[in-house]
């Protein structure tokens, strides 16, 4: 068992892995930046190092300072989360070469399913099939041109240092391309510093299925199960499930399959994620994998009955899998919603701030993995996802009414977040039955949630007991003291116990 | 008391009186409801009314109150006796706009100066907030009055971007 | 389906039920004593009616005023919970007359299994063994010695009309029995109004193990597990868990055999719990019949997947088992803690007030089943329960871990609460182990727990933090305005800023 | 500022230094303790002190603070400079003790009278709460001096019940 483990990572991810460990006795290291003093995370764990200033290229994507933290808390494992380090191989690589173990795959297989390029081509000897379209850089305008008249329109251009829904940009037609692939490109150097960029063909209705799999350090990996990612505002993920509503037994072995395969073309030990597209006709094509734990990886947990960064651990000290592939149960649908300080009425724009209210939900089947509390002040620096809300049913109909109603108990005040907008994405009748492809958020802003007529209204009777609530509220909010003589005509002056004792 | 509360344009003349320890009466445009009130915590009122049992957050904001029931939110500003003290500030005069910052963040480019004419939606300023860009854009067409902010500032939610009339 | 559901109860039962309504799309009428104005129950319903004065007596147990706000509400059903008129026939039989659904078994039913002595009687015909002892109550005191004579000591004297742990008496031999009957009657007629006794063999080493039962209107019955009830404090259930650590399969099957003959004697329908005692040979003995939803049903829920609520209305409305025998399945284990507002240092005693910080824990396989909030004043009238902290883990030992886990992020203060010595008991190696009989906490109490050199306190470097923190606190702390001059001099007054973020 | 905190009935002077906003130093026996300090919520202090996080909460009761530490709880005395300030009521004068109420409930029996004399653990009064009822014993053997409470009265956590001396 490893003595202690440095958490290089922040928000509710570390605090996910602080729990991990604490169930496993295993004392933690926090790090953090100086708009992080007392996050979460920070007063969660045993031990907190300070590793420099807000901005994230200088504090949790220095390999060095995180190093440093390791060494002066002698922790001998560190686990990088998602994000930051997380997918970078010279930080596994500063790992091995400090002697601390990192929990994550080798350097070799995080340098080689990094590369969008080499990952299909490696993945393509395995037999394992990608959306068609290139495999190397483009090396021209003209050789795009021909590319895409071969494959046919509508085309996807792709930067291939890029993730995360950034440096991607759909092509309809040949009148287009020229200006699409400028703007790609710049958009890729600037983002990744790297103007590589390729093609592929755009696949209609498409879902995003993935396949988490877990590999040990002894040759022995198994699949568990997909997570359905298609609904997603801007490339971003935004509701996760497990199972997919499209996705039979029979697809699910297929798919397992292929990602195990995936595997053993990167030489991956490690929890790890495959990451399909899935077409109208239930055809599947492998899009990339994720070398690290999962953001939606509760949805798996709720449904296997597993502890994915327990076995992340396990694994990491050398432990064969614990279980065999015949071993792994689904049972019933979970769902996860990503609860953001965004302000989905204006542009889904950051909506950093001070948390002055925070009632989160409990009860059967509910699962909040956060990373805040009341008081706290969500940075401006860092990704705005304040929690993920999780909820588990014996099918997907009753995982969505614990969702709706979760969301329903979910109170954060002081700050925006896209709680109000998950409950409308719940009430759609084609999210509802499970049909919807990754366009479906960015559609229904577009063509319903922003429109004039779609106005978010309460009504009358709930408009006038708010403006009551309001007015009381008013009538009874401090009144500076030079106004305190004026005041004391007010009717509300009967009820200064009353004030005594909602201010204690 | 009387109060004035304004929702969505709508305004509505509100006469709050005390009526029991925690039963509160509220006439508005003629109309009587009484209502069960308890303060449950700070900011959160419970109110029963005719049976229904309904809860009501009130969040102060920078011009208004942020009023949240039944999951549902919506800003109320409230005027009472002593006068506006609680207004929003969007409101400009006739045919003059104030664009605010809707979140803190840094001002990345300021693409306009002042005395422009402009279009509706055409871009004023990027701010950059949780590394995301946000393109600010005129409600209207008209001429920038004022710059409330140059390049590489950094502004609070609410702070005051540019005036528009 | 109903059409809205009156809530017979307060507390965290009453919440769970509206929960369970709120994801069925059922609106809810809470019903509240003057004591449980702004109660969570009443906070979270749709509806809420007030029911009189703050003792139970003259509310929650007051049948006319309950059926009166089911009337005014137009509720076609209602719901008992557990406790108050959850197991009154006539609270039943008046639902029966107002044409209202009650969501539990027939009023004979409930009057069969209420009473212990027709209720053994009634098991026994089916084959079901009882604990050896009197049927009938006794009649005398010489009948009695008889009795006690034959069975041989020790002996438990129990009120008839008992339960809950209450009328309870073990005799150890023929020189106490004496006073023992004496005692126990005088305490059974308080209690229940009823001085009836019976005399039952006193089981050595005893657990106490239950059976959850389903069984709807149409002569279906199905068990779904067992839970573990031995872990009691005066014959209160505190801890509870899914499965038992001595019930294996074979024995699994054969007590749910019996709790389904139970079932068939009772002719019973809803969700219902048999209660058996086990011996240190595994061999059992039918104790009695709840005839209603158990306050630990959330364990056999995480294991089972079952909404055990949910079902209770299907059955309540006509709906056939949605599940055969062969269906239910179990999966890894479950704990519950029944957080209650009590001082364990203290002799156990009740402590309510107000709740000033509250802070519950959350993540992976912990399901917090609260009836209180921050703010909210526990009253003095009621039970004082205010949560139930329930984990799930794929191992018994992970449940526990996590158990652990969620105890240590659990913070409540204002009011005392049995937290701490939850985390003692976890940490108990037979208890650990599984290793216990319901005497168990009784005996580490008298034994370690409140003997002096059990001193509960913390390491040096703990004290002298808490000694700075409480020194800091009290810098800090408002001081009246005739004293502000003095305090100006204080090396605090630079914080003045600090101070004015932190009331805000 | 210099304070005395009595913990388990030991006694540790103190003496608070703030250093920088936020890093206090605290002097105890000759010791130098450097914290880093934080409140991140009303009386909640994060403490971060070579290099370990540790959170604790402070709670004032009636005559003590109630701190909680890694899930542990201490009553803590603090004596200032002004005086004792928060004194625990427990200890009453050389020999005499003050029975305090531990809970808000209902007097059900007083079992002595004023000028009793009493054993240790000898019951002196009943009182229920949540239908509990508990008995209060004499904590030394002595004489009842005083009876705070009667019969059927109701007492608040804290409410004096009795002095035996």
């Amino acid at each position: 068992m490893f003595k202690k483990i440095l958490i290089a990572n922040r928000g509710e991810i570390a605090v996910r892995l602080i729990r991990a460990c604490r169930e496993l006795g295993i004392p933690t290291a926090a790090v953090y930046s100086e708009a992080d003093r007392g996050a979460l995370h920070v007063r969660m764990a045993d031990e907190a190092y300070a590793i420099g200033p807000a901005p994230s290229r200088e504090s949790y994507l220095v390999i060095e300072r995180i190093i440093d933290a390791a060494l002066r808390s002698h922790a001998d494992a560190i686990h990088p989360g998602y994000g930051f380090l997380a997918e970078n191989a010279s930080f596994a690589k500063a790992c091995d070469d400090a002697a601390i173990t990192f929990i994550g795959p080798s350097a070799a297989s995080i340098a080689l399913m990094g590369s969008k390029i080499q990952a299909r081509r490696a993945v393509a000897k395995y037999g394992v099939e990608s959306v068609p379209g290139t495999v190397d850089p483009i090396r021209s305008d003209e050789e795009a041109r021909t590319i895409a008249a071969s494959i046919g329109y509508p085309i996807m251009l792709k930067a291939s240092g890029g993730g995360g829904g950034k440096g991607l940009r759909l092509v309809a037609g040949e009148q287009e391309l020229e200006s699409a692939l400028r703007n790609t490109r710049s958009e890729a150097l600037s983002a990744f510093g790297d103007d590589a960029i390729y093609i592929e063909k755009f696949v209609e209705k498409p879902r995003h299925v993935e396949i988490q799999v877990l590999a040990d350090r002894h040759g022995n990996a198994i699949h568990v199960g997909e997570r359905e990612c298609t609904i997603q505002r801007r490339h971003q993920k935004v509701i996760e499930e497990c199972p997919s509503p499209i996705v039979d037994p029979d697809l699910r072995g297929r798919m397992g399959e292929a990602a195990l395969k995936v595997v053993q073309a990167a030489n991956y030990y490690n929890a790890g994620t495959v990451e399909f597209l899935v077409d109208a006709r239930r055809r599947f094509y492998f899009l990339e994998m994720n070398t690290r734990l999962q953001v939606e990886h509760p949805v798996t947990e709720m449904v296997t009955g597993l502890d994915l960064v327990k076995l992340q651990i396990a694994i990491a000290r050398g432990d064969k899998l614990p279980l065999k592939q015949t071993e792994v149960v689904m049972r019933g649908a979970a769902m996860e919603c990503r609860i953001y300080a965004e302000d989905p009425d204006n542009k889904f724009f950051p909506s950093p701030g001070k948390i002055v209210r925070l009632r989160t939900p409990s009860g059967p089947g509910v699962r909040d993995d956060s990373g805040v509390y009341e008081g706290w002040t969500v940075p401006i620096d860092y990704d705005p996802l304040i929690s993920k809300l999780v909820t588990w049913g014996s099918s997907r109909a009753e995982s969505m009414a614990r969702m709706q109603r979760a969301l329903r108990e979910y109170q954060i005040d002081g700050i925006k977040s896209n709680i109000g907008f998950f409950r409308e994405i719940l009430r759609h009748p084609d999210f509802q039955k499970g049909d919807f492809d990754t366009g479906f958020i960015d559609r229904f802003i577009g063509s319903v949630y922003d429109q004039p007529a779609h106005k978010r209204t309460l009504q009358q009777g709930d408009r006038t007991l708010a403006a009551i609530a309001a007015a009381v509220f008013h009538s009874e909010r401090p009144v500076p003291a030079a106004e305190a003589e004026k005041h004391s005509d007010m009717f509300w002056k009967l009820d200064a116990r009353r004030r005594g004792l909602r201010s204690s | 008391m009387k109060y004035t509360a304004i929702i969505d344009g709508e305004r509505l003349e509100i006469e709050l009186v005390r009526v029991e320890r925690d039963v509160i009466q509220a006439e508005i445009a003629g109309e009587k409801y009484v209502l069960d009130v308890q303060a449950v915590e700070p900011g959160v009122y419970w109110f029963r009314w005719k049976d229904r049992s309904v809860e009501i957050s009130v969040t102060p904001n920078t011009d208004t109150y942020v009023v949240s029931i039944n999951g549902q939110r919506i800003d109320v500003e409230i005027i009472d006796a002593r006068g506006a003290l609680r207004k929003a500030g969007q409101q400009g005069h006739a045919g003059t706009v104030e664009l605010r910052a809707p979140m803190p963040g840094k001002v990345v480019k300021v693409l306009v100066s002042e005395g422009a004419a402009v279009d509706m939606n055409q871009g004023l300023l990027v701010i950059e907030a949780m590394k995301m860009q946000n393109e600010i854009k005129s409600p209207k067409k008209g001429t920038v009055r004022k710059l409330g902010v140059k390049e590489t500032a950094a502004v609070n939610a609410g702070d005051l971007l540019a005036i528009v009339e």
